[in-house]
């Protein structure tokens, strides 16, 4: 069996397990905690008989590994289940929400990740010069704005300043792409902001230590330009480190954009998880819990087969 | 040590002047920190030099305490996260072996979660409290120092010199003190910056998404939070905590850069 | 014409100023009475109704876990969604007097224990079924149900027998209740195909506007319902309810015009908001009230003296002008105001008196102990901030009070109505006897003072069935002055309704009944052309 | 066609948290290269010999920087050249074979994309014609499959073949000059002399100039017409190869080509103190045995050394018998009792008395701490020393180092590498041990340095009465320190004894092959072996 083929699949099966026991750190995590669904939404009108009554009703009072094993049971048949709360269908729900923050994330990702490796490789041909004590400068500040700060800023000048895009990334069904795109001008250009630094300055530092290495110098004794010399030598060797850190930050733009949504009122699956947190609603955190872990860890099986991928020594074993 | 460039020692004055405020808080502060003493939001004046908070507090006082507690706060969790974190690491990394296996693999199972979300799940139960908060960052956070000291002492491990304490017969705790420490010091001192800021913006998240410090205590991410809906309207209020953040962050972004460009040359390097 | 002259006579086409005024504090300004009134009837004249549009409100108080079942609807959002899609029996006008709805008539016998609604013909529901009287029955037995988890269910469940022949309504009731009609325009009662048994979250009502899309906690859409009744409501083709919690981002939304209205305006910005262009604050006083409550069964508060001298020691302007940002109206520790019919405004105005507090003081003999207050930020907005206060003048007054924050989460189930003495907010009821039946009835379930008081509780049945007016308000004058002086309620302050609506905004009314027009902004409001 | 008129070359270095330090590397140095000759240039490390080489193609690594003189090459004096114009020239007119192939190759390329970039970069050739020449040359320098070798990553290949593959990288764009930097050097001495035999017919062949750089004059002697001697910067003679081989002037040009003049005569064996039975022993998860049935002793007070190329199994052999790497077979007893295979179950005395000296010095030290602690450390650990006292050994130790009491308080990183070497030695003194096990411990010195650390070890042997496993594969080491020797092929002893006995024929293949492959400081020794190895291939 190919070596890659085969890691693949050790990771994948790694992964699987890895989820399973997110499963359970989240379902007992949540039930350790104090309060439940019933109290969480009855609130001030929670008489004692009410109270029963609900948690009847929501069946909190079963044992809770038969509910563990019932929701595991549902969830492998592909049966998220239905929210405690509202008794909407899970995965209809999530899904909608899924898919706008997928859609987000993707432009932000489109945009960040190759302007960051541009700038990156910039910043190393001209490393310690102007041009990359001003990028680095730039990013350094970027990272350093919270991002609800970043999110204000960015509303309050070119929203309510300039009135040039929306204040509010609404997006619905039924929506035009044109205008869905209008609509998420602002929390891109945040979420961009607060990616950028990070991937930029790793691919400068690996670009950086690849440039030690001794065929950099066998290129340049080639009579190859910087730039020629960075690009065809130092990047594909500095690929593996970039590439991590790229994964990183997508799935940052994925389960990490709280903020953003609260700020930019986006209906995206942060806000989405906050609400049913607070509520106690197991089942959607659950499913939501997941899902994050779930693209956390396919990105990294990603991250893995592609450094692998971008490494001769494993691609082709001697 | 004796030549610093100029940006790590601008770097390192901010940095130190904050912290210096953070401690003297209490003697430096124009005001009582919850006095209510003015109108909502009043402008600049002579008796306050920030003007007032949405609630007629003086802004400076407020910021001076804002910066205690964040500081005090996201100090805490750091040290709490390094001790726990880099002991675990090296732990693993001299072990290696299953212990090394189920640590890491634990590691990744808890950074499987998103950090936020984990957090807003524990602290949405737990009632928040300074000590509630720097165990929750810290430990959330230690998961990151694990890795990248178990990386360095990994790098570390294979050097001949430990090899020749280990055929000298000496026990883990002198190879881990006495040989890994001294060597993966300065990444670590370098992450050690790094990972202060990471606490600044986080504590400063979540008090944004309110489950920071009690009031009348307010970090700046909670003051912040306070006056943000000032912003709209110009009013200042909210930037000024904003861009301590900010500011501190930078600053201390600086001095780590600087630390981490004195030890690439260094055996063990960043250790990723 | 000045930023302010627009200001006041915006206020004044929108009614929250009468002629009179207007032209006076437009004199101030320097301009004429005759300009002035001329002003003020152009503007008028261009308040006609305008048809068609789509017309958005911004709203604080939905979340992602919300469900069309009027039953279960609890926050804000799916408050004005039930207003917005439903019916019910009738509504409360803003002048607090009966707005007939699915019911056109109302009549009750002499004892006020029997009460007949004539229901409407020709209702339609937006699935194109009309509504019958089997409708108007199961939807009430819904919510009379036991078992049913419906908000109402404390409201409806004095009625004994729901019956229905023809297009006559009967409800026969256990005790008298002269106030039932007010109760049969509680937002839970949407009148719903079946009574919403089968699929209570379809929603399907019989509103002005029928539900296009539910996002819970993201948007709600509606479209005109072609074939309602009402011609002179539901203007807009089109209505939306756009969930913004964020404070920044509503406001930012309505100033960069995405949205017509919003709710729940945090009065810090209030100030700032008076000479923004284009937009209006409006404020309403309601019937919502910040209280401070003692358990009187409880030590220390088993002692009036020592509640006398709390009630005494705490400064209610300074807390409606910093936590209401003036927007509100000082409380007198019964928790009635004028936006209740039969309020009676002879009682006396309680005022901060620290050396009367004293006094009480030391005649309760309390050791000295602190006095723990319990407060959670989420017991009402700006609670802690309004407990800091309530300390600061408590303890010039020599009262050891001390404050404990407890968190959000839990705090209706742990605290309030556990601990002896905690902040919460009281959302209030349309009608003085369901407040007091709520909360200070000895038996009631949410008697959260535990005030207990055999003669209260006479006269408040008595009262109930009492169909004269003067007895009546006489005897709400009685359980007032007995909470006032006798309760374990510390009643600072009413918050108003504070929203601001665009000037693009026509047909905007105060209505102390509840947030955006009592939900039915939507619904009667219109898009100027 | 390449003139070097007084050479001044200076760097300045930035050791970190240091203030910046100022050095001339090569001061008034004057050379010429004319077309189709071989200029050898020979030093220590820190000759200069190398940025001398590089100085050629107008560059400098780090902060080096032509400061004066003239490098007229071409008839144009580069120093002059703009940046556009020396790109032009590096890689066509000039080439550069770096010392390391394996780490002078790009890994992410395919080696035939490498071999030709420049020709195509300089627009020479067409991709066709270049990989036409590239292919010829690999055939010319007796790479395997020429045609397909191209196609493989460096890693797929071994050492000495991409130092071939550098070589023909270097040749393919027809430069006039090619820059060798100690091109054989990281090689196994019977992998090097081929390589040394492809490189010298290839330039012959293609008739260029070269510069040929190394610190082994035996090797340069095969390979230069001319030769310049450099040291510390400064040249310190320069002539023909014959002259400078056979009649050298200065004192240090002849205590160079008469390195390795120990004269050691073997001790009569004595009972062992280290007897290895039978031992056999595999890394975890490898199929197969990296040492198999080995079976040697170490004489009380002698030496044993263990010759073999990399990968022969002599430093498992070492870490077996330290207990790093526990055997899976035979048994291994010390001083009469038997040690257990585990470093885990041995006893402090078991540790204390196997000591081990390391190749790299710099990364056997702990770079944080101090001389005297390094040495101070076993005094500590196995005798309990402390304080003055231990100070005072410590500093004992270093005179018998014949190192100045005042290292104590240095760090590492201000040693020299001979200076490095001897603190380890005085480490593994300090325990006192009966056996030190030295890996290789005089590969990483220059020559003359060398000499120094083996004397020294053999004054300590009979100081000390300590025995030593040498493990080296340099024969001239072997010769000059042996009283019994092992050569090691492929994991077993394939010829064991007395020093004498090994050094004299009859000789098994391999370790003929070995001996033969010794360079010798003598014209036309190359040509020689070579020539009587076909005579007998073509033989048999």
């Amino acid at each position: 069996m190919h070596p890659i083929l085969k890691l693949v699949a050790q990771r994948l099966a790694l992964g699987l397990l890895l989820l399973w026991a997110v499963s359970l750190l989240i379902f007992f995590g949540v039930e350790a905690l104090p309060g439940d669904a019933a109290q969480a939404m009855l609130g001030q009108s929670a008489t004692p008989v009410a109270l029963a009554n609900l948690r009847e009703q929501m069946g909190l009072n079963d044992p809770l590994v038969g509910r563990y094993l019932h929701w595991l049971g549902g969830f492998l048949t592909g049966d998220l289940g239905k929210a405690m709360t509202n008794g909407q269908d899970i995965a209809k729900s999530i899904g909608q929400r899924l898919g706008n923050t997928m859609f987000l994330a993707f432009w932000a990702a489109i945009i960040s990740v190759p302007l960051a490796i541009t700038l990156g490789l910039l910043a190393a041909r001209y490393n310690g010069r102007w041009p990359d004590r001003l990028i680095s400068g730039v990013t350094l500040a970027t990272i350093s704005l919270p991002e609800f700060v970043a999110g204000y800023l960015v509303l309050y000048v070119l929203a309510v300043k300039l009135h040039l895009f929306p204040s509010m990334a609404m997006i619905f069904p039924g929506m035009g792409v044109f205008e869905r795109l209008h609509a998420i001008i602002l929390p891109v250009i945040v979420l961009v902001m607060v990616v950028l630094a990070h991937m930029m300055r790793m691919t400068r530092a690996a670009i950086l230590n690849v440039m030690q290495s001794a065929y950099i110098e066998t290129a340049e004794l080639k009579g190859l330009g910087p730039l020629a010399v960075i690009w065809r030598h130092a990047f594909p060797n500095a690929i593996a480190p970039v590439v991590n850190v790229v994964m990183l930050n997508l799935a940052y733009l994925v389960v990490g954009v709280v903020v953003v949504e609260v700020v930019f009122v986006y209906p995206g699956m942060g806000q989405f998880l906050v609400d049913h947190v607070t509520k106690r609603d197991l089942p959607v955190v659950q499913a939501c819990g997941m899902i994050f872990a779930a693209v956390y860890i396919v990105l990294n099986i990603l991250a893995d087969v592609i450094s692998i991928l971008a490494n001769p020594r494993l691609r082709h074993p001697k | 040590m004796s030549r610093i460039p100029l940006s790590a020692l601008i770097g390192l004055v901010i940095t130190g002047a904050f912290f210096f405020l953070a401690l003297t808080a209490q003697w430096v502060a124009p005001y009582d920190m919850a006095a209510i003493m003015g109108g909502v939001w009043d402008p600049i004046s002579s008796e306050h030099w920030l003007g007032t908070d949405a609630i007629g507090r003086d802004l400076l006082t407020r910021m001076i305490y804002g910066g205690q507690v964040t500081i005090f706060v996201a100090t805490c969790s750091t040290i709490l996260s390094f001790v726990l974190g880099s002991i675990l690491g090296f732990t693993a990394a001299t072990a290696g072996g299953w212990v090394d296996q189920v640590m890491s693999r634990l590691v990744d199972l808890v950074m499987a979660v998103p950090t936020l979300i984990l957090a807003l799940v524990i602290l949405t139960a737990v009632s928040v409290s300074v000590p509630t908060l720097i165990i929750v960052m810290g430990l959330l956070d230690s998961t990151r120092v694990f890795r990248l000291s178990r990386a360095v002492a990994v790098d570390i491990t294979v050097m001949d010199y430990v090899e020749a304490a280990r055929l000298r017969g000496e026990g883990q705790r002198w190879v881990i003190f006495n040989e890994i420490l001294p060597n993966a010091l300065s990444p670590l001192v370098a992450e050690l910056g790094l990972r202060f800021i990471f606490a600044v913006l986080f504590i400063s998240t979540l008090s944004f998404l309110g489950l920071g410090v009690q009031p009348p205590l307010a970090d700046w991410g909670g003051l912040v939070k306070e006056n943000a809906t000032g912003l709209v309207y110009g009013i200042p209020a909210a930037l000024a905590p904003a861009i301590c953040i900010a500011v501190l962050a930078i600053s201390v972004n600086l001095v780590a850069d600087w630390v981490l460009a004195r030890t690439t040359s260094l055996k063990g390097g960043r250790g990723g | 014409m000045s930023s302010e002259l627009n200001h006041l006579l915006k206020q004044a086409v929108a009614g929250r100023m009468n002629r009179r005024d207007f032209v006076g504090r437009a004199g101030a300004l320097g301009v004429s009475a005759a300009v002035a009134g001329t002003m003020l009837t152009t503007a008028a004249r261009a308040d006609e109704p305008v048809k068609g549009g789509l017309l958005r409100a911004g709203m604080q108080g939905g979340e992602s876990t919300n469900t069309l079942d009027p039953a279960l609807a609890a926050s804000e959002v799916p408050y004005v969604v039930s207003m917005t899609y439903g019916d019910m029996l009738v509504d409360v006008s803003p002048s607090n007097e009966i707005d007939y709805r699915v019911a056109e008539e109302i009549s009750s016998s002499p004892d006020a224990k029997v009460w007949k609604f004539k229901i409407r013909q020709g209702v339609e529901f937006h699935n194109g079924k009309t509504l019958t009287i089997d409708d108007v029955v199961a939807t009430l037995k819904r919510h009379t149900d036991e078992k049913s988890q419906s908000g109402a269910l404390g409201i409806v469940k004095g009625i004994t027998e729901i019956k229905g022949e023809g297009d006559m309504l009967t409800l026969t009731l256990a005790d008298a209740n002269a106030d039932l009609p007010f109760l049969m325009a509680d937002y839970h009662l949407v009148m719903q195909p079946g009574g919403g048994v089968d699929s209570p979250a379809d929603g399907i009502g019989s509103g002005a506007y029928k539900v296009t899309s539910f996002e819970p906690g993201v948007r709600i859409a509606f479209e005109k319902h072609a074939n309602y009744w009402d011609s002179s409501v539901g203007h807009a083709d089109q209505v939306e309810i756009i969930v913004i919690n964020d404070n920044t981002a509503r406001t930012a939304a309505l100033q960069s015009g995405q949205i017509n209205m919003m709710n729940r305006v945090d009065p810090k910005i209030i100030s700032l908001l008076n000479g923004a262009p284009g937009l209006s604050v409006q404020s309403a006083a309601g019937r919502g009230h910040y209280v401070f409550i003692m358990e009187c069964t409880k030590a220390p508060f088993d002692n009036n003296d020592l509640r006398m001298a709390m009630k005494l020691a705490i400064n209610r302007k300074e807390m409606v002008d910093k936590i209401l940002g003036g927007y509100g109206s000082v409380g007198n520790d019964f928790p009635i105001n004028s936006a209740y019919p039969f309020f009676d405004e002879t009682i006396p105005q309680r005022e901060y008196d620290a050396a009367a507090a004293a006094e009480f003081y030391k005649k309760s003999g309390h050791d000295g102990s602190p006095i723990i207050l319990q407060v959670a930020e989420g017991a009402f907005p700006g609670a802690v901030e309004a407990a800091q206060l309530f300390q600061q003048s408590a303890n010039a007054a020599g009262i050891p009070l001390e404050i404990k924050r407890e968190p959000d989460d839990g705090y209706w189930t742990n605290v309030w109505n556990v601990a002896p003495f905690c902040a919460s907010y009281w959302g209030g009821r349309p009608v003085q006897d369901q407040m007091y039946s709520t909360a200070y009835l000895s038996t009631a379930d949410w008697n959260d003072t535990k005030f207990i008081d055999p003669k209260f509780d006479a006269t408040l049945i008595a009262a109930r069935g009492e169909l004269d007016p003067v007895k009546r308000k006489a005897m709400y004058s009685e359980l007032a002055n007995n909470v006032r002086d006798n309760g374990g309620l510390i009643l600072p302050m009413f918050n108003d309704f504070v929203e601001i609506v665009a000037d693009s905004l026509g047909g905007w009314l105060q209505d102390p009944n509840g947030e955006l027009m009592n939900g039915k902004a939507l619904v009667k409001c219109w898009l100027k052309a | 066609m390449l003139d070097i008129r007084n050479l001044r070359i200076e760097a300045t270095s930035y050791p970190p948290g240091e203030a910046p330090r100022h050095v001339v590397l090569v001061d008034d140095v004057s050379v010429a290269v004319a077309k189709g000759r071989v200029l050898g240039l020979i030093g220590e490390s820190g000759a200069g010999k190398s940025t001398i080489g590089l100085a050629s193609m107008a560059y400098g690594r780090g902060g080096v920087r032509l400061t004066g003189g003239e490098v007229w090459f071409n008839g144009r004096d580069i120093r002059q050249a703009d940046a556009g114009a020396l790109r032009k020239m590096r890689g066509h007119e000039v080439t550069y074979v770096a010392q390391s192939a394996a780490a002078a190759f790009n890994p992410a390329w395919r080696l035939m994309d490498q071999v030709i970039e420049t020709s195509l970069l300089h627009g020479l050739m067409t991709r066709a014609e270049a990989e036409a020449r590239a292919v010829a040359l690999f055939r010319k320098l007796g790479l395997p499959d020429p045609e397909n070798i191209g196609r493989r990553y460096p890693h797929q290949v071994s050492g000495g073949q991409l130092q071939r593959v550098m070589t023909a990288m270097a040749l393919c764009p027809k430069p006039d000059l090619v820059v060798f930097d100690e091109p054989t050097t990281a090689l196994d001495v019977t992998t090097q002399i081929d390589v040394l035999a492809a490189i010298k017919e290839a330039i012959r062949d293609t008739g260029v100039a070269a510069l040929y750089i190394t610190h082994d004059l035996a090797v340069v002697a095969q390979i230069a017409d001319d030769i310049l001697v450099l040291r510390g910067g400064r040249q310190v003679e320069y002539g023909t190869t014959d002259a400078i081989i056979n009649h050298p002037s200065q004192a240090y040009t002849q205590a160079l080509v008469s390195v390795r003049s120990i004269d050691h005569v073997e001790k009569v064996s004595s009972e062992p103190v280290l007897t290895v039975q039978n031992v056999t022993a595999r890394y975890r998860g490898t199929g197969f045995d990296v040492l198999k049935n080995v079976t040697v002793d170490v004489a009380a007070g002698q030496t044993l050394a263990i010759v073999g190329e990399s990968g022969s199994g002599k430093s498992t052999l070492a870490r077996v018998i330290t207990g790093l790497l526990p055997a899976t077979a035979g048994r291994i007893s010390f001083a009469g009792r038997v040690l257990s295979p585990d470093l885990a179950a041995r006893t402090k005395d078991d540790l204390r008395e196997v000591q081990m000296i390391y190749q790299m010095a710099d990364t056997a030290m702990n770079p944080r701490q101090t001389v005297g602690t390094i040495i101070g450390r076993p005094l500590e650990f196995y005798f309990g020393f402390r304080g003055a006292e231990k100070r005072a050994k410590v500093q004992a130790l270093l005179e018998e180092i014949e190192m100045g009491r005042g290292f104590i308080d240095r760090y590492p990183a201000e040693l020299s590498g001979g200076q490095k070497q001897r603190v380890c030695i005085a480490r593994a003194l300090a325990a006192k041990p009966k056996l030190i096990i030295c890996d290789e411990v005089t590969s990483a010195l220059d020559p003359l340095v060398a000499d120094g650390i083996l004397k020294l070890l053999l004054e300590l042997q009979v100081r000390e009465n300590v025995a030593y496993l040498f493990i080296t594969h340099d024969l001239a080491t072997v010769k000059a320190i042996a009283d019994k020797i092992a050569v090691m092929y492929r994991g077993q002893v394939v010829r064991y004894g007395s020093k004498t006995d090994v050094l004299t024929p009859p000789f098994d293949d391999y370790t003929d092959l070995l001996l033969s492959s010794v360079p010798e400081m003598r014209l036309g020794w190359l040509e020689a072996v070579i020539g009587s190895r076909k005579m007998e291939s073509a033989g048999n």
